[in-house]
C-alpha cells in the first residue's frame, strides 16, 4: 500500500488515489469529535403532532406534555395556537423554541391588523415564511429545534403542510412529527386507503385522530393522556384544549406478558 | 459566508449519524508541454464522483481567450469557476490596455484570485498555457496559490503515467506531428493505468495565432490501434 | 489425529484470524464494509389455537435491496418458526443452529419441543454474545402447554406476550395491534391483522418491503405460506431490450463439453416457486 | 488516514454477475486487479471453477479473493473424495456460507457469486452472498462487487426470463459492460462463462480499457 | 434492527447527546433526455426522510420558465432554496429585461448560483432541462457546487448508477458493435424513462411511488404521471 | 484381564496380528439380543428383540431402535449403554453435517463417521472398544440402505443380516427367505420370523421392536402396529 507517499501538489491527491476534498472523511469518530463544538439540543421538548386534511377543513392534535428527558416535567403545555382565523400551527421539538416563534408569529399577526392590510396570513403564507426562517437559522448553525405543523386554508382550500428545524417541507394530506411518524401516519395513510375516495368527513378524522393519540400514549414515553385538537374549518378555527385520553385506554393486556 | 473554523466536512452526516454522500465531479489526467512549435496541452475527458464515473466526455481544456488555455485538475467546478474568472478578468484586461495579456500575467491573476482562498479547501491543479511575445507561455497554478512556469507539466492522478511516457519521448525539436503523438500516448498509457482518468483524449495545439484543436480521439480506439502496432511491428 | 472436522475444515465456533489484519485495515482508517441488514418488519400474534407468525421478504444493504424475495420465517422445530430482523447472516446461521440443536434435543428427549426450551436456548445464545450477534427475533409456537409466542432482543433480553413486533418497521406494525388487537383471537382476524401489520410495515418503513410472508401453527403442526400476498407488483416495461445476437464484442471464445458418466435428471417441484417475484 | 474509497472491498476494483436463462446459467466478471487507482494487470479472473458445470465469482478483496478461492478448492475437493460425488451448487452454498460465517468477526473481503447447474437435477443455479455469508438465491440474477448499484440497474431492465444461451450471452454481457464502464475501479476486459448441462462456453469480451 | 432505530430516532436519546446537522438526505431520483424538438423530464415523487417516507406526492421537477425547468433532489430544504432563489433571480431578470432568460442562461446562472455556496455547499443534485433559442432540447447536469455539463440525455440523484449505465447504453449505443445512437423520438425517450424508473424502484428504497413525466415542448409543457412501487 | 497374555494394554496387537480387546467386543456382541435389518424395495426394516430380566420392569420405558435423523435408524447388539452414546453421537454428527453442507446426511456418510468414532476406540489410549455391533438403515438417493458397524469400525452394507444371540441361524435363515423383491411390509414379516428363529417363549409387542424406513423416513412401530403384525403371521 502506497500510503505514505506525498501529494501530487499540496493538498493534491497522493499517486494513484483520489483527491480528498476537505470534508470528503465523513464518520462517526467526527460526530463525536465535534458533538461538543457544534451541536445543539433540545431541553424542554414536546412530542409528537399528528395531523390530518378532511372534507372542508383539517384537523390537528397534540398532547400537552413537556418533557426534560425523561422527566414529565410540565404536564400542562399547550403546543398548538391559533395564528389566524385560517392558520393554526402546532410543534414538536424544544418548547422554548416553540414560544419563540409563537410570539414573533402573533407579533407579525398584530402587525398585520394594525397596518391595516385587509388579508390576513393564512395557512400556506404562514408555512412559505416558516420554511424561511428555519432555512435561515439552519444556515446559520443556530437552529429553531422545531417540528412545525401548518394548518389551516390556503387559498380558500384545507391545506396541511410540515417544516423541520432544517427547512425540509412539504405538504400532504397527513402529516406528523416525532414518532407520529412511525405510529400514526402508517395508521392515517391506512385509515385513508380504506376509503375507496380517500376523503375522511370530520367526524372520522376526528376518530383517527384520537385512535392515533391513543397509541401514541400506549408507546411514546413522552406521550400523554391530555391532549388538544384544533380543527379548521370554513367557520374558523376551534380548539378543544382539554381533552383525556385515559378513560378510553385498556391495560389489561399486561396480565397476559407475563414472561414464561 | 463562511467561517474559518466551520469545515464543512464536519456536517456530512445527517442528525442520526448517517453519511451524505456529498461527491464532487473531479477531473484526472492533463499534460503540457512547450516545443520548438509552440504549446502542446492534451487532457482527458473523465470525471469521477467517488468510484462513480459522473462523466466521461468532460471537456478539460478551458479556452479563456483565443490564445490562452487552462487546464482542469482537481474540483471540477473550482476550475471551471475561477477559469471564467479568469477569462473575464483577461478581456477585462485586453479591453483596458489594448494588448493581449501574457501567459505570465494571466497565470499571475488566477494565482492571486485562489490565494485568497488558501486553507479554505479549493482543489485545484491547473496549468495556463498560451502564446504571447515571449514565445509559447505554460505555467503551473495550483489551491495554494503556488504558480510557477516550466516546459513540462503533468498533472493529475494520471500524471505519474503520462510523465513517463513524456519523459522518454520528449525533445525540443519535435515536429508538430510528433508532438501531437507524444502527447497523445502519453495520456492513452495513462487513461489505461489510472482508474480516475478516461475517456476521450483531446489534444490542443497553440501556436503563435491562437489555439487550435488537433484532435479528440476515444482511448478505446487508441488502445486497439496502439495495440494494432505492437502487433504490426513484433511479427516483423 | 486427524479428525473430520480437520478434513472439512469446519470449526465449530468463530474464527478470529482475520482480526488482527482488519483491525489494521481499521485503524489505517479504512471503512469496514457492512453486511446486509434485513431492515425489516416480522410480528407476531397469538389466536384461539395457535400463533400467527408475519413477515415482509426485502434484505436492504444500505439503501439498496439486497434480495427481494428472502425468507424471514426460519423453521425451528415442526411445532415452531422463528422470524427474524437484524443482520441477515447472523438470523440465519443462529436459527440454523438452534433448529439443529432443538432437533437434537428433541431426539435426545423422545419429546415434542417446547417454546419456552428454544426462547431459553435462544436467549442464552445470544446474551453469551453480548449483542455482537445482530438477531432480534419473534419466536412463536404451540407446544403442549398451547401456543406461546416471545421476542427476543439482539441482547438475549426476551419478552412474552399476546402480540410481537420486531424490525425497523414494528413502530407501523405496532400500531395495528395495538388499535385491534382483543384476546380470543378467530384464524381469519388474527391472519388479517398479521397481514396489515407487515403491510403497514412494507408501505411506510423504508426497509421492509415486496411480500407478506405468514405461517400459521397449530397443534396439528405449521402452514408456511410464501408468500401469503404479493403487497407489490413489479411495474411492466414498456421496452423490449432484444440484442441482436453478436452485438457485443467478443476477443476469444472457447467451448468446453462435459463429459456426462451417467445422467439421471429428476425434477425437483419446488424449484420453481423462486422465480416468483421476477415476472 | 489512507484515502476515500468506498470500503475496503472495493481497494482492488472487481465486479461478478450471475443470471439464470433457460437451462443454463451464466457468471461474468471483469479482469481488472487495480490498487485503489492504479490498473496493476488486466487479465485477473476473479471466477473460479468449482465442478464441470459449477462456477464461483469472488469479487472484493484479492488476497481474500484468493484464500478464499484455495480454501473453497481443499473443501470442495475433500468433499468429491469422501463422498464420491460432484459438489452440487446447493452444497457450494453451504460451504461459503459457513466458510464466511466462521469469520463473523474478522471476515474475509469477498462477495461471492455462485452459478451453476445442478447435476443430479440439471436446475440451474444462482447464488450471491454478504461478507459475512449470508445467502440469497433469487429467481433472476445476482451481482457482487464495486458497481453492484450499476449492475442492478442494468440488469434489472435487461434480464427476462427463459433466455436462450446466446441470448443470455447478450444479456449478461451488456450488463456488465455497460455498468462498469461507469465504475472507476472496474473493467479492463470481461470473461462470460455461459453453463449449460453439457457444456461451458467461455468469452472474453472486447472491452473499454480506461 | 429496532433496538438501533429506536436509539437513533429524535425523541429516544438522552437530549443532550442530540446532534445537529444542516443536511438531510431526503431522496429521490430524476432523468432527463433531449430530443430535436423537444425534452423530457422525469422525477420519482417519494420524498424520505431517513427510514419514512414523508410524501408520497412531491415532484422534484420545479418550473423555471415556459421552456426551462430544474430538476433537484438530495438535501431538501436545500432544494427548496434553491429553487426560491433562482426563482427571485429570474423574476429580477424578466422584470429588467422584460424577456425570460434563455435556457443556456440560466444553466450557466445556476452554475454561479451552486458555486457561491462552494464552502457551505447546496446538497442538491441538479438537471437544469429546457430547450435552447433553436428550439432543441438540452440537459445540463451539475455537481453540487456547480460543475456543469451539457448533454443529451442524463440522470441524478439516489438511483442515478442504476439508472446512467441503462441510458448509455441504449440512448449511446455504448459497448454494441456497429450500433449507431438512435434517434430520440417521445416515444422512447419515454419508454427508457418509464422503465428506468420501474427498475429504479425495484433496488432502491428512497425511489418509488409514483414518477410524473414532463414533456416540454414550443407548445409548453405536458405531464404524465405513472405508478411505481409503494414499498 | 491380567490372566490374558497380550492384554496389558486395550490397544495391543498379540503375535497372531488380532486385537484380542476387538474380538472380546464381538463376544459381548454375540452374546447381546438378536437384530435383524432387512433391505426391501422400497424402504429397510430393523428389528430387535427386547426381553426384560423383570416382569416389574415398565416394558416400554426403554427402546432400542432409534432415531438418527428424519430419514436414518439404528439398532444394536451387545452393551446397551455404549450404544447410547453414540446414538448421540450419531445425532450430533447428523446434524452437524446437515449444518455443513445443508443437506441430510446420506446414510453412507454417517455410518463412515459412526465408523471412525467406534475405530478410534481401538487405537486410542485409557479406552476401550465399544460393546456394540450397530445395525444402521437409511433412506437416501431414492433408494434405500442397510448398514452393519462393528466394534472394530469396520462397517458392511448388507441386503439382509441378523446379530447378536444365535445370529448364524438368524442368517441362514435370512439366506432362504431373502429375495430381491420384498416389499416393505414382507420384510418386516421376515424380520419377525428371524427373530422367532431363536426367540425363547411368546412374542408380543412387548419383547419386540421393530422400525420401518422407507422414502418418507424412519420411524419406529408403535406397540399396537407390532401386534398388528404378529397378528398377521400368527
Amino acid at each position: 500500500m502506497n500510503i505514505e507517499a506525498p501529494p501530487l501538489w499540496s493538498n493534491g491527491p497522493k499517486p494513484g488515489l483520489f483527491y480528498d476534498f476537505p470534508g470528503r472523511s465523513v464518520g462517526q469518530s467526527l460526530v463525536n469529535d465535534h458533538a461538543k463544538t457544534h451541536t445543539m439540543y433540545p431541553t424542554t421538548t414536546g412530542t409528537s403532532v399528528i395531523g390530518i386534511v378532511f372534507d372542508g377543513g383539517v384537523m390537528i392534535a397534540a398532547d400537552k406534555l413537556g418533557s426534560y428527558g425523561s422527566l414529565a416535567r410540565f404536564r400542562n403545555v399547550e403546543r398548538i395556537f391559533k395564528a389566524t382565523d385560517e392558520a393554526v400551527l402546532a410543534f414538536g421539538g424544544d418548547i422554548a423554541d416553540y414560544q419563540f416563534i409563537r410570539e414573533v408569529i402573533e407579533q407579525k399577526v398584530r402587525d398585520d391588523e394594525c397596518g391595516g392590510y385587509s388579508k390576513q396570513l393564512d395557512a400556506g403564507a404562514l408555512h412559505s415564511w416558516l420554511t424561511r426562517v428555519l432555512y435561515n437559522r439552519r444556515s446559520r448553525f443556530n437552529p429553531l429545534w422545531l417540528d412545525c405543523v401548518v394548518a389551516g386554508f390556503r387559498a380558500g382550500k384545507p391545506f396541511l403542510g410540515f417544516v423541520d428545524k432544517i427547512g425540509t417541507a412539504y405538504e400532504a394530506t397527513e402529516v406528523a412529527s416525532g414518532f407520529g411518524q412511525y405510529f400514526a401516519i402508517p395508521m392515517l395513510r391506512s385509515a385513508r386507503e380504506k376509503k375507496s375516495d380517500g376523503i375522511f368527513t370530520q367526524a372520522e378524522a376526528r376518530k383517527v385522530i384520537e385512535e392515533a393519540m391513543k397509541v401514541l400514549y400506549y408507546r411514546d414515553c413522552r406521550g400523554f393522556h391530555r391532549y388538544m385538537v384544533a380543527t379548521v374549518t370554513k367557520e374558523g378555527v376551534t380548539i378543544d384544549d382539554d381533552l383525556d385520553l385515559k378513560k378510553d385506554t385498556n391495560w389489561d393486556l399486561a396480565h397476559l406478558t407475563k414472561l414464561l | 459566508m463562511f467561517q474559518a473554523n466551520t469545515q464543512i466536512g464536519d456536517y456530512l452526516v445527517d442528525e442520526h449519524g448517517r453519511k451524505i454522500k456529498l461527491h464532487f465531479d473531479h477531473g484526472t489526467t492533463t499534460l503540457g508541454f512547450k516545443f520548438q512549435g509552440g504549446t502542446i496541452l492534451v487532457a482527458d475527458s473523465r470525471a469521477t464522483s467517488g468510484q462513480y464515473i459522473g462523466s466521461g466526455n468532460v471537456r478539460k481544456i478551458i479556452p479563456i481567450t483565443p490564445s490562452l488555455l487552462g487546464t482542469m485538475a482537481g474540483g471540477a467546478a473550482d476550475c471551471t469557476y475561477w477559469e471564467r474568472v479568469l477569462a473575464k478578468q483577461c478581456k477585462i484586461y485586453q479591453l483596458r490596455n489594448r494588448v493581449h495579456i501574457s501567459v505570465a500575467a494571466a497565470s499571475k491573476l488566477l494565482a492571486n484570485m485562489v490565494y485568497q482562498y488558501k486553507g479554505y479547501g479549493l482543489s485545484m491543479g491547473v496549468m495556463i498555457a498560451g502564446y504571447d511575445k515571449k514565445g509559447p507561455g505554460l505555467y503551473y497554478v495550483d489551491n495554494d496559490g503556488s504558480r510557477m512556469p516550466g516546459n513540462l507539466f503533468s498533472i493529475g492522478s494520471g500524471s505519474i503515467y503520462a510523465y513517463g511516457v513524456v519523459d522518454s519521448g520528449y525533445r525540443w525539436d519535435m515536429t508538430d506531428e510528433e508532438a501531437h503523438d507524444l502527447g497523445r500516448r502519453a495520456v492513452y498509457h495513462a487513461t489505461h493505468r489510472d482508474g480516475a482518468s478516461g475517456g476521450i483524449v483531446r489534444v490542443y495545439h497553440i501556436k503563435e495565432d491562437g489555439w487550435t484543436i488537433i484532435s479528440e480521439d476515444d482511448c478505446t480506439d487508441l488502445h486497439w490501434r496502439y495495440q494494432d502496432e505492437k502487433m504490426a511491428s513484433s511479427s516483423q | 489425529m486427524t479428525k473430520d472436522e480437520d478434513i472439512d475444515e469446519v470449526h465449530t465456533g468463530f474464527q478470529f484470524d482475520n482480526l488482527a489484519r482488519n483491525n489494521m485495515l481499521v485503524s489505517r482508517g479504512i471503512q469496514m464494509p457492512t453486511a446486509v441488514k434485513t431492515g425489516t418488519t416480522i410480528v407476531g400474534v397469538v389466536y384461539k389455537e395457535g400463533v400467527v407468525l408475519g413477515a415482509d421478504t426485502r434484505a436492504t444493504s444500505g439503501d439498496l435491496i439486497a434480495d427481494k424475495n428472502c425468507d424471514k420465517i426460519h423453521y425451528m422445530q415442526p411445532n415452531i418458526y422463528c422470524c427474524g430482523a437484524g443482520t441477515a447472516a447472523d438470523l440465519e446461521m443462529t436459527t440454523q443452529l438452534m433448529s439443529s440443536q432443538l432437533e437434537l434435543h428433541r431426539l435426545n428427549t423422545g419429546r415434542q419441543v417446547l417454546v419456552r426450551t428454544a426462547n431459553r436456548m435462544l436467549s442464552q445464545m445470544l446474551f453469551r454474545y453480548q449483542g455482537h450477534v445482530g438477531a432480534a427475533l419473534v419466536l412463536g409456537g404451540v407446544d403442549k402447554y398451547g401456543p406461546a409466542l416471545y421476542s427476543i432482543h439482539p441482547h438475549g433480553s426476551s419478552d412474552y406476550g399476546p402480540y410481537q413486533v420486531m424490525g425497523s418497521g414494528s413502530l407501523a406494525a405496532m400500531s395495528v395491534f395495538e388499535t385491534r388487537w382483543k384476546p380470543d383471537l378467530e384464524l381469519e382476524e388474527a391472519k388479517l391483522m398479521v397481514r396489515d401489520a407487515i403491510a403497514a410495515g412494507i408501505f411506510n418503513d423504508l426497509f421492509s418491503g415486496s411480500n407478506v410472508d405468514m405461517c400459521v401453527i397449530t397443534r396439528d403442526g405449521a402452514t408456511h405460506v410464501r408468500p401469503y400476498e404479493v403487497a407489490n407488483i413489479k411495474g411492466k416495461r414498456l421496452g423490449k431490450y432484444n440484442y441482436k445476437r453478436g452485438s457485443t464484442a467478443v476477443l476469444s471464445s472457447n467451448v468446453k463439453k462435459i463429459e456426462i458418466v451417467s445422467e439421471t435428471v429428476k425434477k425437483t417441484p419446488s424449484s420453481t416457486d423462486e422465480s416468483m417475484d421476477t415476472a | 488516514k489512507i484515502t476515500y474509497f468506498q470500503s475496503i472491498l472495493s481497494y482492488n476494483g472487481g465486479c461478478v454477475v450471475a443470471m439464470k436463462g433457460k437451462n443454463c446459467v451464466a457468471i461474468a466478471s471483469d479482469l481488472r486487479f487495480g490498487v485503489q487507482l492504479q490498473t496493476i494487470a488486466t487479465d485477473f479472473e476473479r471466477v473460479f471453477e468449482v465442478g464441470p458445470n459449477l462456477y464461483i465469482g469472488l469479487p472484493g478483496l484479492v488476497t481474500d479473493t484468493q484464500t478464499v478461492a484455495q480454501k473453497l478448492q481443499y473443501r470442495t475437493k475433500m468433499y468429491e473424495m469422501r463422498e464420491g460425488r460432484q459438489v452440487r451448487p446447493q452444497t457450494l452454498m453451504a460451504m461459503v456460507q459457513n466458510l464466511l460465517y466462521e469469520r463473523r468477526f474478522g471476515p474475509y473481503f469477498v462477495e461471492p457469486v455462485i452459478a451453476g447447474i445442478d447435476p443430479s437435477t440439471n436446475e440451474p443455479f444462482i447464488c450471491a452472498f454478504d461478507l459475512i455469508g449470508c445467502a440469497s438465491t433469487p429467481g433472476d440474477f445476482c451481482v457482487a462487487g464495486t458497481c453492484e448499484e450499476n449492475l442492478f440497474g442494468m440488469c434489472e431492465t435487461l434480464w427476462r426470463e427463459d433466455l436462450e444461451p446466446e441470448d443470455l450471452f447478450e444479456v449478461i454481457s451488456q450488463s456488465l459492460v455497460n455498468a462498469f464502464d461507469r465504475d472507476a475501479s472496474s473493467g479492463w476486459g470481461a470473461v462470460v462463462h455461459i453453463i449449460e448441462p453439457h457444456q461451458v462456453t467461455t468469452r472474453r469480451l472486447k472491452c473499454r480499457q480506461d | 434492527m429496532s433496538a438501533e432505530m429506536l436509539a437513533m430516532s429524535e425523541y429516544g436519546r438522552d437530549p443532550r447527546k442530540h446532534h445537529f446537522s444542516p443536511y438531510a438526505d431526503n431522496g429521490g431520483t430524476t432523468i432527463a433526455i433531449a430530443g430535436d424538438d423537444f425534452v423530457m423530464v422525469g422525477s420519482d415523487t417519494r420524498l424520505t426522510n431517513y427510514s419514512g417516507i414523508l410524501s408520497r406526492n412531491q415532484t422534484k421537477v420545479f418550473p423555471l420558465t415556459e421552456k426551462t425547468m430544474i430538476a433537484s433532489t438530495g438535501c431538501w430544504a436545500d432544494v427548496l432554496s434553491l429553487y426560491k432563489d433562482l426563482q427571485a433571480k429570474l423574476t429580477l431578470y424578466s422584470q429588467e429585461h422584460h424577456d425570460e432568460m434563455s435556457t443556456p442562461a440560466i444553466a450557466q446562472l445556476v452554475s454561479t448560483v451552486l458555486y457561491w455556496r462552494r464552502f457551505f455547499p447546496y446538497y442538491v443534485s441538479n438537471m437544469v432541462i429546457g430547450l435552447d433559442e433553436d428550439g432543441s432540447g438540452v440537459v445540463y447536469h451539475y455537481d453540487p457546487v456547480g460543475h456543469m455539463e451539457k448533454l443529451r440525455f442524463s440522470s441524478a440523484g439516489a438511483s442515478v448508477a442504476q439508472i446512467q449505465p441503462l441510458l448509455d447504453n441504449q440512448l449511446g449505443a455504448l459497448n454494441m458493435k456497429d450500433a449507431v445512437p438512435p434517434k430520440v423520438t417521445k416515444a422512447l425517450a419515454h419508454q427508457l424513462m418509464h422503465d428506468a424508473f420501474i427498475s429504479a424502484a425495484e433496488r432502491d428504497v428512497k425511489t418509488g411511488d409514483s414518477c410524473i413525466i414532463y414533456t416540454v415542448t414550443k407548445d409548453g409543457v405536458a405531464e404524465e404521471q405513472v405508478k411505481l412501487r409503494r414499498d | 484381564m491380567s490372566s490374558e497374555p497380550y492384554s496389558f494394554s486395550l490397544t495391543t496387537f498379540s503375535p497372531s496380528g488380532k486385537l484380542v480387546q476387538i474380538e472380546y467386543a464381538l463376544a459381548a456382541v454375540a452374546a447381546g439380543a438378536p437384530a435383524v435389518a432387512i433391505k426391501a424395495k422400497d424402504g429397510a426394516v430393523l428389528a430387535t428383540e427386547k426381553k426384560h430380566k423383570s416382569i416389574l420392569i415398565e416394558e416400554h420405558s426403554i427402546v432400542k431402535i432409534e432415531n438418527i435423523t428424519n430419514h436414518i435408524g439404528m439398532v444394536y447388539a451387545g452393551m446397551g449403554p455404549d450404544y447410547r452414546l453414540l446414538v448421540r453421537q450419531a445425532r450430533k454428527i447428523a446434524q452437524q453435517y446437515e449444518r455443513n453442507y445443508l443437506e441430510p446426511i446420506p446414510t453412507t456418510q454417517l455410518v463412515q463417521r459412526i465408523a471412525a468414532v467406534m475405530q478410534e476406540y481401538t487405537q486410542s489410549g485409557g479406552v476401550r472398544p465399544f460393546g456394540v455391533s450397530l445395525l444402521i438403515c437409511g433412506w437416501d438417493n431414492d433408494r434405500p440402505y442397510v448398514f452393519q458397524c462393528d466394534p472394530s469400525g469396520a462397517y458392511f452394507s448388507w441386503k439382509a443380516t441378523a446379530m447378536g444371540k444365535n445370529y448364524i441361524n438368524g442368517k441362514t435363515f435370512l439366506e432362504k427367505r431373502y429375495n430381491e423383491d420384498l416389499e416393505v411390509d414382507d420384510a418386516v414379516h421376515t424380520a419377525i420370523l428371524t427373530l422367532k428363529e431363536s426367540f425363547e417363549g411368546q412374542m408380543s409387542s412387548d419383547n419386540i421392536e421393530i422400525g420401518v424406513c422407507n422414502k418418507a423416513g424412519f420411524r419406529r412401530l408403535s406397540p399396537a402396529e407390532v401386534t398388528d403384525y404378529l397378528a398377521n403371521i400368527a
